[in-house]
């Protein structure tokens, strides 16, 4: 299935996109999709203890499996207020 | 009250949301931008959004304080974009019956979302440098990965 | 900056006065007229002063503030004189580098003022009793020294 | 010496003036102007444990030795905030 992931902060700009569409098999899991995204950006690699994820505007952890219609986000540690 | 805003804040109109005849007490907490940091000069800052989760975020906190503390109403902003010196980036106000909740509130609400909320800030130094903050990583680690 | 005022504080001016570059956090506390305590109703507050001692008292509160914690700059107001529900009583603004130090010294100078300095309260219910309020007394002392 | 004494809230009811003038022997203490006042005005007893005073703005103690250019200040425990 394919998954729109953003990114958002350093993890955009290791990335070098706000976007990017992968395709991973059914029943996926963020970690999963995590050793996908670092095999094609291995800049994110710095990242790999860091990276938060988040699922439809919530924070996942790493053996939530994903859904094609599903909302995913990669950012790193968040530094707002 | 929850907002997300590119604009300045406006504080008053904030306060004044959350003023209740139920409330004897009401605390503002506003986050400004600052000069120095570790002797470090900072020129000006800039903040990014998660908007769609920063707002779902935030409006947890709120509901979540409503849980844990005794207060009457809770107002959250969160500014992104690019801020001078001295410019207000976050402001929380909290009405409480009584003054140990609205402190103990507003404290939590600040310290959680700075935990949890998803916004970034990037440091724009006197020196020209500029660096995403991301707290628990290093400056060192920062500096070194310059290829980001 | 420290103010006995008969007229409604202005809190955002108060704060605006605490602004500063080398600051990264401001709080405000508010101490607003409550309309139930305990169950009773309240109609309307009256604060009186002892204007000398009490402008006095606050100037010191605010050097044993910036004794105490790492504060940049501190505000105080405080009106007297007759107040409607909800009405703001006292404003207390504090600067600081850091938000532990702003709600630390802002906590601690409300605490501290609300123990020394000279201003009363009197409560107007609204089944028309009034009641000077006194901490330490209890309201049945209170109400059996009547001849007061 | 006369002493002009200054009394607030419940207690200027109780005295029923905003300031009155007493005549005391020099070296008075604030403890001795306390019983002369309670002397004079019975229904301040009732405040005999709580009476706070104050010399020239600051809060006195019982054994505070009073002068005749003092401003002098009764009242009950502080109610501001």
């Amino acid at each position: 299935m394919n998954l729109n992931v953003l990114f958002f902060a350093a993890a955009r700009d290791a990335v070098g996109a706000d976007a990017v569409t992968v395709d991973v098999p059914e029943g996926s899991s963020i970690g999963e999709l995590q050793q996908l995204m670092i095999q094609r950006t291995p800049q994110l690699e710095r990242w790999s203890q860091a990276l938060l994820w988040a699922v439809n505007n919530r924070y996942a952890g790493c053996d939530q499996v994903l859904h094609a219609s599903d909302v995913i986000a990669c950012f790193p540690p968040v530094s707002g207020g | 009250m929850i907002e997300l805003t590119t604009e300045p804040i406006d504080y008053n109109q904030l306060t004044e949301s959350v003023r209740d005849h139920a409330a004897g007490a009401v605390t503002l907490f506003l986050g400004t931008v600052r000069e120095f940091t570790r002797g470090v000069q900072t020129s000006w800052l800039e903040y990014e959004a998660y908007p769609d989760m920063a707002r779902a975020s935030m409006a947890e906190l709120e509901a979540e304080a409503c849980q844990k503390f005794t207060v009457t109403k809770i107002a959250i902003s969160h500014r992104t974009g690019m801020m001078a010196l001295g410019e207000i980036s976050v402001a929380i106000a909290v009405s409480s019956p009584h003054r140990d909740q609205a402190f103990e509130a507003g404290r939590w609400l600040i310290d959680t979302l700075k935990e949890r909320v998803p916004i970034w800030k990037k440091e724009h130094f006197a020196d020209g440098r500029e660096e995403w903050q991301h707290p628990g990583m290093t400056p060192q680690t920062n500096t070194t990965g310059a290829k980001l």
